[in-house]
């Protein structure tokens, strides 16, 4: 008997995902392991040095820091951006006048480069030229909002420059969420008598499930990624108080010409996230298939 | 169990009027069907009785009460969507409890009634599921059952069966109408499926751009409607509409169709005057024509029938006649001859007649 | 014309200006100078790098004398530059210590183009005769100046907290109030020990001292814009390298006269630094040409003079002629004469990482004013004790 | 023709209506405002800043106030800052690298996004074994810090030759961007009714032609949103430009950073502020032109997991 | 006009069995329903016999070829979706010449077919609409023109009118009726809807579970029904069934209810032998009772009503007989009494015997 033809055109399709995947994704992961284990510095060498940078880098404060700072901003600005993000879409969703007005105000942040936005934070955070000064040439000689320059509060400053930056594209994907919410439901609720706060609270929330994993996702790539932002903003200071686990790797990899450690702090790194996705993608993306045919 | 009394309500959206000076009484445990083409209003009406819009003028009422400006949940109302809007991640216990819960009932209260929603409504073993693991017929209790937990007197339903496949359909309905004569409370049914009006409605509405066309028994809109859009729009086949004119002669009065065949109105009881030479339209619904004569049958035609459609019970014959398309309905066990002419026989006292401006003769 | 792509993070105005001598001199001679201006050195040194590396370097590339260009050279990728050196006769006009920092394994394989000290403090003549305020050649006097300018509502010491520049500041500290044996035992021998003498806590004193004569201003603010808290007046202070000088020029300062200057607070010790450029290989026939070329241009004896005038730094090369240098320059010279006050920079000595992880404790010190001067040894000793050869 | 109720009975003429009169504006309506008002503020804030600064002149600007509105407004910062701002000894502003940028931005756009609905829609309507581990491998690359993938990627380029060429940089800005743009198409072909596919398949539709003569032309609002994140991203990307586009291609950022980092004793933040806006300028259009669509596009694509 | 046939065919979806060696002759020109409650495997089908699904095992032949691993743009066929995917943002014109184009025909051709296909199916003033701005009638009329631009010798239709409306649908199922006519080509129909299925169809193939439980005529399904899901799933409202005992007597055999009535069974036709006391279900449509005795409606049977469904010519009678529920179906002009014990009248003829195994008897 006959059998089916093999598809070659959908292969053909596929080969740049699959060479994207096979040489820029794999191969730079097997490179990074590799070099992690030589004592390379500026250039890659083949020395192995067993775990010698494991070991250095949690005996380094820096890195411990970064990974804390990472944490808190994620933590933060994820919570921030989706519970701002939300009620921004509610509000919008209300059948405001200047609807098209105001989403574009909320959104484009987003269309600015993190240069940018360090750039503009910065001078507002800056004590000596942007909000304490305003404030205090209105006559607040008192006034403080120092937190840029403060060891403790520098991180929540990278977590506020990046909520701006963010908050929109939340509201973009609750907006679209919302708008696909069967508006019985709203009457049904009326009828109920329930109050709309808890109506949004009960029952919006959940279903829009979805659109918070997916505004999540996006979000968290931007947690991992950090690094222009705090590179303008802060620079990673004051001290390396608000240092991030990209900014160090950059630093090691460039600037410190040891590229052995940052291999090893890039894999920590990476070993760490695919912990802790695994479970959660297969979960999300593979356990029920969607499509039926 | 109360009287609901819509008085002159009118109701736009922007410059759109999509009621007008609308006037309706529905009595107490009344089963009121409001039936009409997509976009007549039906839904804006039934919103309007349950509060979910702003009305421009008019009074509603119901059980006496001026509710014009209540809050939905204050009118003792209930309404059943066509999607259901059952709140979705919350179990049935949760949607039946939800509203409670949030108007700060006592526990024992809320477990008591909605014991008593699911019994009557026979949802015990469905306590614990989510809205997505049960059928049609299941959300459809539910919703209900969210009603008649907060007590409601009055029951709104909008197009709760249009999602639904034929048979679920049928099943459907007939629960409902059970459920009616259970609790007898007034129900307020909007559809635009002619099948469900005529077999729930104790009364049906016809509207038609904003306007009750007619109100009445089912009965009496399917035999005598009063206009054309209602009699053309209540039926399946639709009323066979077949343009004339009306002939006095000695003998008494005939309609005389386009190919010049002429049918006796003898038997026809006219509701208005008309005169002599007026051209008129004669409404026939498909089993209204029989193939052979018998007592009511008599007027003879001639019709040419193309397709058989074979529906069980009964047959469905499509062809033409003076010209118009035409369809009839004969029993499965009769026989019709397609291609050929044939004869036809009307019973013209259940027929319509209807004027130039569609109203009824 | 051989085009030469030079790799450069001088994108001040003076340095450009600087920058420019050398283009036009190359092209005076005969070259076509395609400047690649990239600002900040931590972003350009690894993109010129990755370009060496992926096969399509520039021409000319800056770099820092010593270890930094060290593995490019082992890796030969790296053209050397014996020939040319010969030719000019480097050996003889050139300081010792400067070749051998641009040697490796007895190969030269950069062009040194001046000589700089990153512990000069600069001050307002104007506001030190206001407050009169005598100069101050120690610390200690350094910090009686200071409050009396504190006092009068003026910011002692402008600072910006960017880590190189704590470092650099650092390092001032520890050779001008450490000395100089502490500073070799730290940099050359990496001895973890040299953190627990008295001289390295005065060290950690000092420096946490500055802290309170700077404004709240000083995060990731860069040089010149503290430099510009001198010219307008905002501050008294700040202790800068060289390079400082064509910050002031250009705002049209004139040594001695508006501002000036003291070499090294303390032990007056001069930490020699150098910028050096290298020539990678990987080019054509052309580009080798435009390379020794190039390295010619680049240490003329005229070129040299005009060079480091607009740039604030020394000439390298010590047959020039020095009368056109400015007054602070001449100081500079007049130190650099006696071998007991030249010291490597710490470039020279120790490698980024390493410096870089002493930057990191340095940077930490200074950002928590919780931390002891002896837990700051500790950190600073457990750095060292990593790096020990 | 409406027959007239049919009797009035049991209702007591007269009562007035309970409950109270619908107001137009409740409170509830005024906090909304309010919340988007202020919201709006604190979004506005900094572009308000970099206009406000561009405008200035220096003098106003040492006086401080950074918030204040200029007494004397100049466009000169701006014309400065796009035609004769220096950077090094390049002293032609930003508009080099702004026709860098778009040299970049045009085909790293087209084909960052073609490759990637390319693969959503391969990967949701046509049946490949290992499609559930491409998509997964895809997923994690995705959470890559880029980073790493710097120094190998020299490597590939320069051993293929293409290290320091437009096709490098268009090559790395499809490599980052695949992940995000291949899940945003594969959710949204997911909502696609899959009759459609096979409507076309039963016409003769190939792979190819499918994708190119039915998938694409429906995939506009999806097209939007990806052609708003890829514009943003690789307009705003600096490090890689830097390192793999070479001298020639340098991009606007980079010139940007370059005119930003202090170039004189004082920070021309007008100069400054005037690049900034221009920088973000293209992004910026796109934005306000089709942020409409964006949301629209978001619905179809982000909404399901 | 091709034949279609399916032998030993076998489709798996991972481990879930869909169909299992099912065997199907579609001859030329017939007009083939496939009809059976959702799940049951009828899509699955319908895509295999189009190529759009990977076959486990078994053959496929379209007009005499082997197109078991063919394309599904080789085969002939055309395929009409339950959406009717149109595609959108494409003109009629544009959807119906989509096709011809990837397939790189000649302009002037394509323009050919497309304007004979707009000719057949009325589609001429609509060429350059969107599918946006359809009805459902021309939509489906586009639908089927992508099939015939193709000269498909197959059409195969995946329940083409079930999202329709009532009356929309009956029209719909009359104009595809009429094309067959027309056209000659071969059908296949998938429905869920018997309505469909009776009316439509030439052979109606009933599926249940992925197998065909009977394949033939209309009313042979519907009179004859060989078994008990046939029986229950074609016919509205449902059949009847009444459990009881077939016993043997010496006058013939007769069916004892559950209440003890005794219904005599002469006139009944048994296609099989039985033994005496057998358990066994009696099958009887709402049309086979009646209220009043006649010729074919003898046998006398105890009903209570309890409901009145009028549903313009007839009325459906809801209630209990012998303990079970019973449905009637009535001429609207008979009156029956609601609530207490009626007599009515069984056509014992063509009831239907099912033994414990829900096969006929
Ligand atoms: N929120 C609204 N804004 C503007 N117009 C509306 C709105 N809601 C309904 N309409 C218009 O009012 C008219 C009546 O709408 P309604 O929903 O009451 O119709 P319907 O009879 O329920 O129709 P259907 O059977 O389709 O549900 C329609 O023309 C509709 O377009
Ligand atoms: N792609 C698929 N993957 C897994 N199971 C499937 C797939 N497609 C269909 N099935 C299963 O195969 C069975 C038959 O499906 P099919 O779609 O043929 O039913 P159907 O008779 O067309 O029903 P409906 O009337 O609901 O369309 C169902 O149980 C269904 O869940
Ligand atoms: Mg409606
Ligand atoms: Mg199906």
């Amino acid at each position: 008997m006959k059998q089916r033809p093999i598809r070659w055109s959908v292969y053909a399709g596929l080969t740049p995902a699959i060479l994207i995947v096979v040489f820029a994704y794999i191969g730079t992961i097997i490179w990074t392991v590799g070099i992690s284990f030589t004592d390379s510095r500026m250039l890659p060498v083949a020395r192995f040095a067993g775990f010698s940078q494991y070991v250095r880098l949690f005996g380094t404060e820096r890195w411990l820091t970064s990974i804390q700072n990472m944490v808190i901003f994620g933590v933060l600005m994820i919570a921030i951006s989706l519970a701002l993000g939300f009620l921004l879409a509610v509000a919008l969703d209300q059948r405001i006048r200047a609807e098209g007005f105001l989403r574009t105000i909320i959104l484009y942040p987003y269309a600015m480069s993190f240069i940018v936005t360090g750039l503009v934070w910065q001078w507002i955070l800056n004590p000596t030229l942007g909000i304490e000064q305003t404030v205090r040439g209105w006559g607040f000689e008192n006034f403080r909002f120092d937190w840029i320059i403060r060891k403790e509060t520098a991180i929540y400053c990278v977590v506020l420059a990046a909520v701006w930056h963010a908050a929109g594209l939340v509201m973009a994907i609750m907006l679209a969420g919302l708008r696909g919410i069967d508006p019985d439901l709203w009457k049904a609720s009326r009828i109920d008598g329930v109050k709309p706060w808890r109506f949004y609270w009960h029952i919006v929330v959940p279903i829009l499930r979805p659109s918070f994993i997916s505004a999540t996702v996006l979000l968290s790539l931007g947690v991992v990624k950090l690094y222009d932002l705090v590179l303008v903003l802060t620079g990673g200071g004051p001290g390396f108080s608000s240092d991030v686990p990209a900014k160090f790797v950059m630093d090691y990899l460039f600037q410190r010409q040891n590229i052995g450690l940052a291999t090893a702090a890039a894999t920590t790194l990476l070993i760490t996230l695919l912990c802790a996705l695994t479970p959660w993608l297969y979960a999300e993306y593979f356990r029920a298939e969607k499509r039926k045919d | 169990m109360s009287s609901v009394s819509i008085r002159n309500l009118q109701i736009s959206f922007g410059v759109l009027n999509v009621l007008e000076t609308l006037d309706l009484e529905v009595e107490e445990g009344e089963f009121l069907v409001l039936l009409g083409p997509s976009g007549c209003g039906k839904s804006t009406l039934l919103n309007a009785i349950a509060g979910l819009l702003d009305i421009a003028e008019g009074q509603i009422w119901i059980g006496g009460r001026n509710v014009t400006w209540s809050e939905p949940h204050e009118r003792g109302i209930g309404m059943v969507f066509q999607s259901y809007a059952l709140y979705p991640r919350l179990t049935v216990e949760g949607n039946l409890s939800f509203g409670l819960k949030m108007s700060g009932m006592p526990k024992a209260e809320i477990a008591r009634r909605v014991s008593e929603a699911a019994r009557i409504l026979q949802l015990e073993p469905l306590l614990q599921r989510q809205p997505a693991q049960l059928s049609g017929g299941q959300r459809q209790r539910v919703a209900i059952g969210r009603a008649l937990v907060r007590d409601a007197k009055v029951l709104l339903f909008d197009e709760p069966l249009s999602n639904l496949d034929a048979k679920l359909r049928t099943e459907l309905r007939v629960e409902i109408k059970r459920l009616h004569k259970r609790l007898g409370s007034t129900m307020i049914f909007v559809t635009h499926d002619q099948v469900e009006a005529l077999t729930l409605a104790d009364r049906i509405a016809v509207m038609h751009k904003g306007v009750i066309q007619q109100l009445a028994t089912p009965k009496e809109i399917y035999q005598r409607p009063v206009n054309r859009f209602v009699a053309g729009f209540v039926g399946s086949p639709q009323m066979n509409f077949l343009p004339g004119t009306l002939v006095r002669k000695d003998a008494g009065t005939s309609f005389r169709l386009a190919d010049g065949s002429e049918i006796d109105l003898t038997a026809y009881e006219f509701s208005r005057p008309f005169h002599d030479r007026q051209e008129a339209t004669l409404g026939l619904r498909p089993e209204q024509a029989q193939l052979r004569p018998s007592e009511q049958h008599s007027a003879r035609l001639e019709a040419t029938f193309t397709i058989e459609e074979s529906m069980g019970p009964d047959t469905l014959l499509w062809g033409m006649l003076a010209g118009e398309n035409f369809s009839m309905r004969i029993s499965s066990d009769q026989a019709a001859s397609i291609g050929a002419p044939t004869d036809i026989y009307v019973n013209i006292a259940q027929a319509s007649l209807f004027d130039e401006a569609g109203d009824r003769l | 014309a051989e085009k030469a792509e030079v790799l450069h993070w001088w994108t001040t105005e003076a340095q450009s200006k600087a920058v420019k001598v050398f283009a036009d001199a190359f092209n005076a001679a005969g070259g076509e100078w395609v400047d690649n201006a990239i600002v900040n050195g931590d972003v350009a040194k690894p993109t010129g790098i990755n370009r060496i590396v992926g096969g399509n370097p520039p021409t000319v590339m800056m770099m820092n004398a010593g270890k930094q260009f060290g593995e490019l050279a082992d890796q030969g990728l790296l053209n050397n530059l014996d020939n040319v050196a010969a030719a000019g006769d480097w050996k003889k006009s050139l300081p010792a210590d400067v070749l051998e920092a641009v040697s490796r394994d007895g190969h030269i394989y950069a062009v040194p183009v001046n000589l700089q000290t990153p512990n000069w403090l600069w001050y307002n003549k104007a506001l030190f005769e206001k407050f009169g305020v005598q100069e101050p050649t120690t610390w200690e006097e350094f910090f009686a100046a200071a409050d009396r300018f504190k006092a009068g509502g003026i910011i002692p010491l402008a600072f910006g907290a960017q880590p190189w520049q704590q470092h650099q500041l650092f390092n001032g500290v520890l050779a001008g109030a450490g000395g100089r044996d502490l500073y070799l035992s730290i940099f050359r021998d990496k001895n973890p020990e040299a953190t627990k003498t008295p001289e390295f806590k005065r060290v950690a004193e000092t420096y946490a001292k500055i802290r309170s004569y700077t404004d709240p201003g000083t995060p990731n603010r860069s040089f010149n814009e503290a430099a510009s808290m001198l010219t307008t007046g905002k501050a008294a202070m700040h202790i800068m390298g060289d390079w400082e000088k064509g910050e002031f020029t250009a705002a049209g300062w004139v040594a001695g006269k508006d501002y000036g200057c003291v070499l090294g607070l303390g032990q007056q010790n001069f930490l020699m630094d150098s910028n050096v450029f290298i020539m990678p290989k990987g080019g054509s026939e052309a580009a080798a040409k435009a390379q020794a070329l190039m390295a010619e241009v680049m240490l003329d004896k005229d070129v040299q003079v005009k060079f480091n005038n607009l740039k604030g730094s020394m000439p390298v090369r010590n047959d020039v002629d020095t009368s056109g240098l400015d007054a602070c320059s001449k100081v500079g010279l007049e130190v650099l004469k006696d071998p007991g006050k030249q010291l490597a920079g710490p470039d020279w000595l120790a490698g980024a990482d390493m410096l870089n992880s002493l930057a990191d404790v340095v940077v930490e010190y200074w950002a928590t004013p919780s931390e002891t001067p002896d837990e700051f040894a500790d950190k600073y000793a457990a750095v060292l004790s990593e790096f020990q050869e | 023709m409406s027959t007239p109720p049919a009797k009035i009975h049991h209702v007591r003429m007269g009562e007035g209506p309970s409950g109270r009169a619908p107001k137009s504006i409740g409170p509830a309506r005024i906090g909304i405002y309010a919340f988007l008002v202020i919201s709006a503020l604190f979004f506005l804030l900094p572009l308000y800043v970099m206009i406000i600064t561009s405008i200035k002149p220096m003098e106003e600007i040492r006086l401080g106030g950074l918030f204040s509105l200029p007494t004397t407004v100049t466009f000169e910062p701006w014309a400065k800052a796009w035609s004769s701002a220096c950077t090094g000894l390049d002293c032609r502003g930003i508009s080099p690298g702004f026709w860098n940028s778009v040299k970049i931005l045009v085909p790293s756009v087209f084909c960052s996004i073609f490759v990637g609905a390319l693969t959503g829609y391969a990967l949701s309507f046509w049946r490949v074994r290992f499609a559930n581990l491409l998509f997964a491998a895809l997923l994690l690359g995705a959470f890559l810090p880029y980073q790493v993938f710097i120094y190998p990627l020299v490597r590939i380029y320069s051993a293929t030759g293409l290290f320091s060429t437009i096709y490098a940089l268009v090559l790395t800005h499809v490599i980052f961007g695949l992940p995000v743009i291949t899940l945003l198409f594969r959710n949204y072909y997911a909502g696609i009714p899959i009759d459609l596919f096979k409507a076309a398949r039963v016409d003769g539709g190939r792979f190819f032609s499918i994708f190119f003569r039915l998938m694409l032309p429906m995939s506009i609002p999806m097209l939007v949103v990806a052609v708003i994140l890829q514009v943003t991203g690789i307009w705003n990307d600096f490090i890689m430009g830097l390192t793999f586009g070479g001298l020639a291609n340098r991009p606007m950022t980079v010139q940007l950073t370059n005119l930003v980092a202090p170039t004189e004793g004082e920070i021309a933040y007008n100069v400054n502020m005037a690049a900034t806006i221009m920088t973000a300028a293209v992004p910026l259009i796109v934005y306000f032109v089709s942020g409409r669509w964006f949301v629209r596009g978001i619905a179809a694509g982000a909404v399901k997991g």
